[in-house]
């Protein structure tokens, strides 16, 4: 599963995307797991409010399953405009 | 309908020509262009950062595009929006709509440009003295995209 | 604040250019372009005369720019309204607003084309197959304008 | 006085501006007065209702006076824009 990150998750953690094997059935899952990696994850994840996860580019919760799912992204609010 | 994601800086007549040159059924054309300041409150901004999400935020344009045709009677709608490096003065986006009747015309462009503050995958990174600061969502931004919804508020 | 009534047409790009061009304080621009549309109803127009009061409709154009500039905070506006003789397709009427915020620059080209309907001494004659008629004052112009009185709609 | 006549006034009264010496002491005084020279007046002035008037480039009302007014100006609501 292909994870990308975006603004500051991306600089908190240090990279734009990388290549993720999981049996997380959630995001929420998932978010543990990567949470639990080191403290760049740590402090990107820190507060799950503050951030918004797309599913193959369709925005989504984070209690959503993964089954199927290609793209995870992890971003803050959208800033454009 | 045209939905760009560039670096490239555009031009607001050569964009609003391409929607209009050899028509005569267009009654009201509104553009909006969004540029970067120089100040945030009280500081001063020396350039500015766009980042998006490929692939996204073309859809996501083309979608908040699409809800606003089922809304109001649009003869062509035009969004332009920048990514990259940008300086204060320089243009970040473009959101054109032409219709028969000016009050939709208006509330179309209005319209786009609420929604795609909120549902466009773009992040601002201002240039401020000593580094650079991720631009907040604003509150005020969600109450505006919130209007929007039912009752509907347009229909002149 | 800069208003021109002339029979030439004008060029939207090169106007906004000389609104925002060298300055980077503007966050927003808004314009709306009227336009010679080829129907009216149901009635197919080739043509439509701009007729105008001289003198009064400078100063009418000025006291609304002037009202406007009063309600949101403007950093340019540019009004020009044409005359005389026009073919579907051509431009009427262009009103441009620059501002800091974006729904300051929104509603400012609203307010100013909802006023210039019922207050700048204008009047349109359409050529229909056969002649000419003068165009009605339409209610939903005088509402359009009315929505503007107190309560104030917008402080956003 | 200077009268002006725009639009439909001026096509039906077939000029757009004269000269009008009078003593009306009011809008609705000078209009009784035209209506009355003949019938392209008459038709011009027949629902005032239909008539806006301007004092020296001013909207005004119908009952407003003319002392001291320079120029008078009759036409339909506006349709610019």
């Amino acid at each position: 599963m292909d994870v990308l990150y975006f603004a500051w998750v991306r600089e908190r953690i240090g990279l734009p995307r990388e290549t993720v094997e999981t049996e997380a059935a959630s995001v929420a899952e998932l978010v543990e797991e990567l949470r639990g990696r080191d403290p760049r994850y740590a402090a990107a994840f820190e507060d799950v409010s503050a951030l918004r996860v797309a599913l193959d580019q369709a925005m989504a919760d984070f209690d959503a399953p993964l089954a199927g799912v290609r793209e995870v992204a992890f971003f803050p609010p959208m800033t454009g405009g | 309908m045209s939905v760009s994601v560039q670096e490239a800086d555009f031009d607001i007549g050569t964009e609003v020509a391409g929607m209009t040159d050899g028509r005569s059924d267009i009654g009201a054309l509104v553009t909006f262009t969004g540029l970067v300041r120089d100040m945030a409150g009280d500081a001063r901004i020396d350039g500015m950062t766009l980042e998006h999400y490929p692939g996204m935020t073309e859809q996501a344009l083309i979608d908040i595009v699409a809800e606003a045709q089922t809304r109001w009677p649009l003869q062509a709608v035009r969004v332009i929006h920048r990514h990259g490096s940008l300086e204060p003065g320089d243009r970040i986006v473009l959101v054109a709509t032409a219709s028969p009747h000016r009050a939709a015309a208006f509330a179309a462009a209005e319209f786009i440009m609420d929604y795609l503050k909120t549902r466009a995958p773009f992040w601002k990174k201002e240039g401020v003295p000593g580094g650079g600061r991720w631009v907040d969502a604003r509150d005020a931004d969600a109450s505006a995209e919130a209007r929007w919804q039912s009752p509907q508020p347009l229909s002149k």
